[in-house]
């Protein structure tokens, strides 16, 4: 097992960075399309779906501000509807808003899904949604997207339509809101109660405790034709990931996440089920502290970038489950990725080269890990110091309780592992992260050509100068950047023979974006 | 399976070499070293040579390994071959290079911890039975407190206040530790305290320390001595335990404890591998034992434990 | 008496372990017991007495095996037979009464339920019936509340009434051979004779064969028809008891009572001022009052003996001179300026004064410590003594104590005998070079003749060193030849005090006549004469 | 004697909740850094401070609790609001109910092999049973279990983990954990099982067991009747202190058999510096081991006549 805390943490990066993502293929906003993309066919009913996750805490709240890893995401998915869901191919597809748009990119209008009843009853109202909406909001908010939604100015009801109005004109509010912070929840007098399990969603939640199990049944009365085909899930937190194997293997549960990438070859060998892996833009990373030396000197940062191989760690810590990434935050699955970029090999004379450009004939540097960053993160660790001892580079792996890793060591030390959960949008990647004085610049670095491309782009209206814009800033940030980042990761879980599941998985979340309950079959 | 025959085998070698070389000692030796061979059971020899064994291969480690320790050599969890006779472990590293420094870092740190534990423990043990009165109580108290929390969650507090270095945790087991043994020595002691000798010391002036060094201490050798061997062999499992929640050895460092706990989930596809550390655990405590168990019947079969 | 015969031993060879070497211990033992008869089998420590008697029941203590001759019970050859016949056997026909009968008796169960076990688990009478005959054997035992005492625990009851109990227990079964295995000498002398006098009666009454092993002649002298003198596992004679106590004919059964012929010479010239003075000394362990106004002189190179049964408050006596416990009242004077009370506040000094030599040698020295640390340390400390001076000093203590220096100077005191251990106690109090030494029963756990040693060392030591010796024992006999000055206490209190002549003629103090009386004589009538005369007094 | 006992006890209760808040403090991080983790800024973090009252000083929030604790009330979990005494009211009867099942399949096994093992000595039997313990005590908690689910579960003899819930009868219950159970069993019997041997061959030496003999008795009446109620004392407090490692020391295997038990609820709580729950466990913990310890020793008095009959 993980440090109990640990998978959560993982997870973590993703509940933050994840948010807006899901338009992969959209550029303009308030292109609507129909919904359920995923064309069902041979579905059938009934069954119960057990799903054993590497996350859950006995100290998981249900409040949505507080929300952070896949156990109550998924939970979360499975009795919720929010504004706006995000198609398996990543298209916005209306739930509780049937309609969005808006003139100037300042006012937006939202129309509300009518005569949809909550489990409790009550029909949902324009009110629930901004009551849902506003709980992130305001001074005594405590949510985790608080920050987000500041860009918010004002939250309204006019008849059906819910009105949103910004500070600043911005094209993406709608993927804001499929944010999995903001379910639609029930409201009196203006306040929804965080500590609710009431939703629209798909099935209703017969019991639960927290960092234990939920069990739910469906929904009779769901509005989604064709979906929620099970007539009972069941979300087991199994942390051990041996014990989430025996239970997949005895056919406890039908569906685990985080399969150890060592024993996936084993498991199918198995032939009890099989491997889902679904690429995706989210990235591990080594972030270095850019304003202190060694690392402030780019030969040595460079020198970094050329002392770790790659593939090797693909295949080891992975398992071949992601891609080699050329230390880019932008993924293959970003419009503007730069795929033709001189992809950086293992090259301990070019690393060398580098450090003797920095004055260094070799280089001593600590790294800290936890699995905590990512699973796998200290083995990561091993193989680059490994890797680097060819090139005279010397890395101490410091292995760091996973406990407390994100407060005390995650941008507190100048050299560690972390994790991102990737952008759909090339803009909310660079802005959250690679930005000059960014909250998240986890490597604290700065680049003035970077910045000014970084502002440019965003009001680009011509397609190719804006791809050229992110082209030069991703060759920026490859080859003058403070983060090493050697691989994008697949999410990978493992699906009992029995359950069916569509031919195109979401790629925005893990577990098909937290929508397996709904979207997966009893074959 | 194959296995199961392998390791069958190699302890009736163990068995029959220790015969062999027992024999030997009692044809060769003489006099005070003779009679010690003399009376000593087939599995004392046994848990000797283990021993000896398990010395020799954590002082020669980087003659014996054909790898370096940290060193990643080939593709993970390759199976048994003859380039990597027990494969590699998850990032392809040798297994056998692996398991020869882990009794190096393995057995040393256990040493440490142990040996430290002993030395707070007991001697706190023995003066707080010989001095009686408030410090005994206060003491007993206190250690009976930090009794109350459960060891590993104990552990796991300290370590997450000051860090998983080896020191620290050779540190916080020990500490964990000694309560234990300060336990056991004043029970022991205060079974000693009453004996005339002791009387008869204290008529001639003598003072608390003197008393513990020369009065005590080798009395109450036996049982302690007995605690040790076990002691020694918990704290691999206290490692592996702290390793399952992440606090374990610091990478590259191979120590069996975090071993077992790396490999563990091979074992539930059958994979022996995991087993190997987990063998050189258990082998190694069965041999302790047997030699402790052989002392203590020396000693006049004190109790054990 | 001698009906047929009962039991038969020929050519008895026992071999004993030491390591794993084994050498024999019984040689060679011949024995013949009739029904009805009891045959006194006496001899020191390691003669194998105990070790034929165990043999009698066809049994070998762990470390010991029978590795020849015959046993033959009652036609049953004991060898041969199975284990499961040899159970039947025990405790049914053969029963045995241990030494320590507070050690014997098992401490969780009570005294009628260890009595009721032999007889219901061999069948001979169901529990209730096992009752009722324990109750009545208790009785004849005469044992105080004969039906009560039966549900008491072992703890609960004094060790002269369980060596009774533990006889009467042996008695269950209504055996025809009882082997009695010194079931006397862990007592006081007054209590000794009642249980003697128990012991021969329920014999004679149940007309039960017997082996009284003891290493006390005088006792064995009351009960056994014949005795058998055995030595290192060998036979020295066997005679009927009145034949062998007329006239002994080998030497070392006449040594065997050499220590009544020893004594010191009197002391004519008159004591000196006081060495120590205990000064209406009374003490307490917590609440319980263990000495009352205790006063006596000690005078410089005289022997002091004080007198009593254990708990009459001789060795509290000593612990308060000691200063290991300081007394609630009075004071105790050396050469004539007051000891502080406790032993903290003593000078270094005053602490060399006063030594102290215990009962116990092997608990009173620490058993991992070589005799030249052992005698070495308190030289060390209070002279100062380093290096080649503390060994030449040891050497010469051991020397003194009549031990080969060379030998034994780096022994272990496992690797010495009782008597050379209490020799070793008496080296290291004299490595302090004290004034006074206090010996506490030092020779009550050692056989005759090493006992006459040990005294003889001392008597000798006094006159070379002009030490004073505060003798505590129980043992009228040893008093009589050492002791110039006697004390006798009962209860914490000071009974009779003053020079040995004055104490042993009479007339006596009533206490002091019941002491004197009780020490067993050589004469096969002493007991029952003296059971005569005290009925006669009533 | 017992009340000073249980005052010592209550005594040693409040040390032990002093030593777990003092180490919860030095603990880095707090409460709501771990709640909101990465998504943590400043004015969230400190809304959220604010709002758990995690702004007081250490003393004034020990003294917060403790009085909350005197009066019975535990207080809420700050991380979920609920009451700690419903969060822990299950938890308690499942860590206690797997307590109780290992236990019941240890002791009898235990001190059967400890007093066959003394009966037998250095016999052949002795040696293996010997051999076996150690080798049992000498495997990780977590790496027995694998095993165990390896060859019981996989092949489908019983369930691979845990799941209870309100409707699972008594019967369906003992089956589901049966797999934690015999885990525990494999590593507790070892020692229960080297003591009782110790203790009773320690008793083999005294007279009255040679006295024993000399009445007839057979071998195994002398061990039962004999020898081991003088040696219940030592074992009593080696099974006491064993029940109380299955009370407090089985996170591990909670966590591989997903056993929703205190242990786990524990280590969660410390990790997410819950600490009001932390010193709710950390209290029960020392409770079961104060009063396991304590009731160890009243019966041992009870098996004492020396101490229950006074002269």
């Amino acid at each position: 097992m993980k440090y109990p805390k640990l998978p959560a943490m993982a997870n973590r990066g993703v509940s933050r960075r994840g948010v807006l993502q899901g338009a992969a293929a959209l550029g303009a906003a308030g292109l609507i399309l129909p919904h359920g993309v995923t064309s069902a066919r041979a579905q059938t009913r009934g069954g119960t779906f057990r799903i054993g996750l590497g996350h859950g805490s006995t100290t998981d709240s249900l409040d949505p501000g507080l929300w952070d890893n896949l156990y109550v995401q998924t939970f979360a998915a499975a009795r919720h509807n929010q504004l706006i869901e995000v198609g398996a191919d990543g298209q916005l597809v209306p739930e509780m808003a049937t309609s969005w748009e808006s003139a100037d990119g300042v006012t937006w209008v939202f129309g509300i899904r009518e005569g949809v009843t909550f489990h409790s009853g009550r029909t949902v109202t324009v009110d629930d949604v901004i009551a849902s909406i506003n709980h992130h909001r305001g001074e005594e908010a405590t949510s985790a997207i608080k920050t987000l939604l500041s860009a918010i100015s004002d939250v309204r009801a006019d008849g059906q339509n819910l009105v949103i109005t910004l500070e600043a004109a911005n094209a993406d509010l709608p993927y804001l809101m499929t944010d999995y912070h903001i379910p639609i929840m029930p409201a009196t007098d203006g306040r929804i109660d965080p500590a609710s399990t009431d939703g629209v969603g798909p099935y209703i939640v017969e019991s639960y405790e927290p960092g234990v199990q939920a069990s739910l049944t469906r929904n009779p009365n769901y509005w989604k034709e064709n979906r929620a085909w099970f007539d009972r899930v069941e979300i087991l937190s199994i942390l051990d990931p041996a014990a989430r194997l025996n239970a997949l293997i005895t056919g406890e549960v039908h569906l685990i996440d985080q399969v150890d990438p060592a024993t996936i070859g084993m498991l199918e060998g198995r032939g009890v089920a099989r491997i889902l892996s679904i690429p995706a833009n989210a990235h591990y990373v080594f972030p270095m502290d850019a304003r202190a030396a060694p690392f402030s000197d780019n030969n040595v940062r460079l020198a970094l970038k050329y002392a770790l191989d790659r593939q090797a760690m693909v295949d080891t810590i992975l398992g071949g489950h992601g891609a080699v990434s050329n230390d880019n935050p932008i993924g293959p699955a970003n419009r503007y990725f730069f795929a033709d970029m001189e992809q950086k090999g293992y090259d301990p004379d070019r690393a060398r080269f580098h450090l003797r450009e920095a004055g260094l004939e070799s280089l001593d540097v600590t790294l800290k890990a936890a699995d905590a960053a990512f699973s796998g993160a200290v083995d990561a660790a091993s193989m680059f110091s490994e890797n680097a001892r060819a090139a005279g580079i010397n890395i101490t792996v410091d292995r760091v309780p996973n406990d407390g890793y994100w407060d005390n060591v995650w941008m507190k030390e100048p050299f560690v592992a972390s994790y991102w959960g990737g952008r759909a949008v090339e803009d909310h990647m660079f802005t959250t992260a690679y930005a000059t004085g960014a909250d998240w610049n986890d490597s604290f670095w700065s680049n003035e050509r970077f910045d000014e491309l970084l502002l440019a782009a965003r009001s680009e209206v011509n397609e190719d100068l804006r791809r050229e814009m992110y082209h030069e800033m991703q060759q920026i940030v490859s080859f003058e950047g403070s983060v090493v980042i050697p691989m994008y990761n697949n999410f990978v879980m493992a699906v009992a023979n029995g359950v069916g599941t569509p031919e195109q998985i979401g790629s925005n979340w893990n577990l098909d974006g937290f929508r397996c309950v709904e979207r997966w079959w009893m074959a | 399976m194959g296995f199961a025959a392998t390791v069958t085998l190699g302890l009736a070698g163990l068995f029959a070499l220790a015969w062999v070389i027992r024999a030997g000692g009692r044809a060769v030796l003489t006099g005070q070293s003779r009679s010690l061979v003399n009376d000593m059971p087939l599995t004392a020899a046994f848990g000797l040579l283990v021993i000896l064994i398990y010395a020799i291969v954590a002082i020669a480690a980087p003659v014996l390994a054909p790898f370096p320790e940290r060193e990643i050599v080939g593709s993970q969890f390759q199976a048994w071959n003859a380039e990597h006779p027990l494969g590699t472990d998850r990032i392809g590293r040798d297994m056998l290079s692996r398991l020869i420094y882990g009794a190096r870092n393995t057995v040393g740190i256990a040493f440490a911890t142990t040996a430290l534990a002993f030395v707070v423990g007991s001697i706190l043990g023995l003066w707080a039975a010989l001095t009686g009165g408030w410090l005994d109580q206060l003491l007993s108290r206190f250690v009976d407190a930090l009794m109350a929390i459960p060891a590993l969650i104990f552990s796991l507090l300290l370590l997450t206040i000051f860090g998983t270095s080896v020191l620290s945790l050779i540190l916080v087991i020990a500490a964990v530790d000694a309560t234990r043994v300060f336990r056991l020595a004043r029970s022991v002691a205060q079974g000693i305290v009453v004996m005339d000798y002791i009387e008869a010391a204290k008529l001639r002036g003598e003072g608390a320390w003197f008393l513990i060094r020369r009065e005590i201490l080798p009395n109450a050798m036996a049982p302690l001595v007995a605690e040790f061997g076990l002691r020694f062999c918990f704290v691999f499992l206290s490692i592996s335990s702290l390793s399952f929640l992440g606090l374990g050895i610091k990478p590259p460092t191979a120590d069996w404890g975090s071993m077992v706990r790396d490999n563990a989930t091979l074992i539930t596809f059958g994979d022996v591998t995991p087993l190997l550390p987990a063998g050189c655990i258990a082998l190694l405590t069965v041999a302790v034992n047997f030699v402790v168990d052989w002392q203590l019947h020396r000693a006049s079969g004190l109790k054990e434990g | 008496m001698s009906g047929d015969i009962l039991l038969k031993i020929e050519d008895l060879r026992i071999e004993g372990r030491s390591g794993d070497t084994w050498s024999e211990i019984v040689k060679g033992v011949d024995l013949t017991l009739h029904r009805g008869e009891v045959l006194g089998l006496i001899g020191e420590s390691g003669a194998g007495k105990s070790t034929v008697g165990l043999a009698a029941m066809g049994y070998a203590r762990d470390g010991c095996r029978i590795t020849g001759g015959t046993i033959e019970f009652d036609g049953i050859d004991l060898r041969r037979t199975s284990e499961a016949q040899r159970r039947g056997l025990r405790g049914k026909r053969i029963a045995y009464v241990a030494q320590s009968a507070a050690a014997s008796f098992n401490p969780a169960h009570r005294l009628i339920d260890q009595y009721a076990e032999g007889p219901v688990t061999h069948g001979v009478m169901g529990r209730d019936k096992a009752e009722e005959d324990a109750i009545e054997l208790y009785r004849r035992m005469q044992l105080p509340d004969p039906e009560g005492i039966g549900f008491r625990y072992p703890h609960q009851v004094s060790g002269g009434q369980l060596q009774r109990a533990m006889t009467a227990m042996a008695m269950a079964c209504r055996p025809d051979l009882i082997i009695f295995d010194e079931p006397t000498t862990a007592l006081d002398v007054t209590t000794q004779i009642e249980v003697l006098a128990a012991i021969r009666d329920i014999v004679r009454q149940f007309d039960t064969a017997a082996i009284y092993i003891t290493h006390d002649l005088a006792v064995v002298a009351q009960a056994a028809d014949r005795i058998k003198v055995l030595l290192r596992g060998e036979e020295v004679e066997e005679a009927e008891t009145r034949a062998m106590l007329a006239a002994p004919r080998e030497d070392y059964t006449k040594s065997l009572w050499a220590v009544r012929s020893f004594a010191r010479p009197e002391r004519t010239d008159s004591p000196g001022a006081a060495l120590v003075s205990v000064q209406g000394v009374s003490a307490a362990y917590g609440k319980v009052p263990v000495l009352e106004d205790v006063s006596f002189d000690l005078h410089p190179g005289r022997t002091m003996a004080v007198v009593g049964e254990s708990g009459s408050g001789k060795s509290t006596t000593a612990r308060v001179i000691t200063g290991l416990l300081p007394p609630s009242a009075g004071t105790v004077l050396f050469e004539g300026s007051p000891l502080p009370p406790a032993l903290k506040s003593r000078t270094r000094d005053q602490l060399r004064q006063v030594q102290m030599i215990y009962q116990m040698a092997d608990t009173a020295l620490n058993p991992k410590l070589r005799l030249r640390e052992l005698i070495g340390r308190p030289a060390q400390m209070y002279l100062g003594l380093r290096g080649r001076a503390l060994e030449a000093r040891v050497r010469d203590l051991l020397a003194l104590i009549e031990l080969e220096p060379d030998t034994y100077i780096d022994r272990l005191p496992g690797e010495l005998s009782g008597g050379q251990k209490q020799r070793i106690g008496i080296a290291r109090a004299l490595a302090a070079e004290p004034k006074l030494i206090i010996c506490d029963e030092v020779t009550s756990a050692l056989d005759q003749i090493v006992q006459e040693g040990i005294l003889k060392l001392l008597t000798r030591l006094q006159d070379e060193l002009g030490l004073s010796y505060m003798f505590i024992t129980h043992d009228i006999a040893t008093v009589r030849a050492i002791a110039d000055d006697v004390v006798v206490m009962q209860k914490g209190r000071v009974v009779d005090k003053g020079p040995k002549a004055q104490i042993f003629a009479p007339p006596h103090e009533p206490y002091t006549e019941l002491l004197l009386s009780s020490v067993p004589e050589m004469d096969p009538d002493w007991l029952t004469g003296l059971l005569e005369r005290r009925a006669a007094q009533g | 004697m017992i009340l000073t006992r249980v005052a010592l006890g209550i005594g040693l209760l409040f040390v032990v909740s002093l030593v777990i808040f003092w180490a919860t403090e030095l603990l880095p991080g707090d409460l709501a850094s771990q709640l909101l983790g990465q998504s943590a800024t400043p004015e969230t973090l400190a809304a959220l401070r604010e709002q758990l009252g995690l702004n007081d000083p250490a003393p004034v929030r020990y003294w917060n609790w403790l009085s909350g604790a005197l009066t019975g009330d535990f207080g809420v979990s700050l991380a979920t609001n609920r009451p700690i005494a419903d969060l822990i009211g299950a938890r308690l009867g499942n860590t206690v109910f797997l307590a109780l099942y290992a236990a019941a399949l240890s002791v009898p096994i235990a001190l059967t092999l400890g007093i066959l093992s003394a009966l037998w000595r250095n016999s052949i039997f002795d040696r293996a049973a010997n051999a076996g313990a150690l080798g049992a005590i000498s495997l990780p908690e977590f790496f027995v279990a694998y095993i165990l689910v390896l060859w019981l579960a996989q092949t489908g003899l019983f369930p691979s983990m845990v799941r209870i819930n309100p409707t699972t009868t008594m019967g369906e219950r003992l089956y589901m954990t049966f797999l934690p159970a015999l885990t525990l069993t494999l590593v507790v019997t070892a020692h229960m099982m080297r003591m009782t041997r110790a203790a009773i061959i320690n008793l083999m030496a005294s007279p009255y067991i040679e006295m024993a003999r000399l009445k007839g008795l057979s071998p195994l009446r002398i061990v039962l009747r004999h020898a081991l109620p003088n040696a219940l004392a030592p074992i009593i407090n080696v099974v006491a202190l064993n029940l109380a490692y299955l009370i407090t020391g089985v996170v591990v295997v909670e966590v591989v058999f997903v056993y929703p038990g205190l242990g786990q609820l524990m280590v969660d709580a410390v990790s997410n510096r819950d600490i009001a729950v932390v010193q709710a466990v950390a209290l029960i913990f020392a409770t079961a081991y104060v009063g396991l310890n304590l009731i160890a020793d009243v019966l041992s008095t009870l098996s004492n006549p020396r101490l229950m009959h006074r002269r």
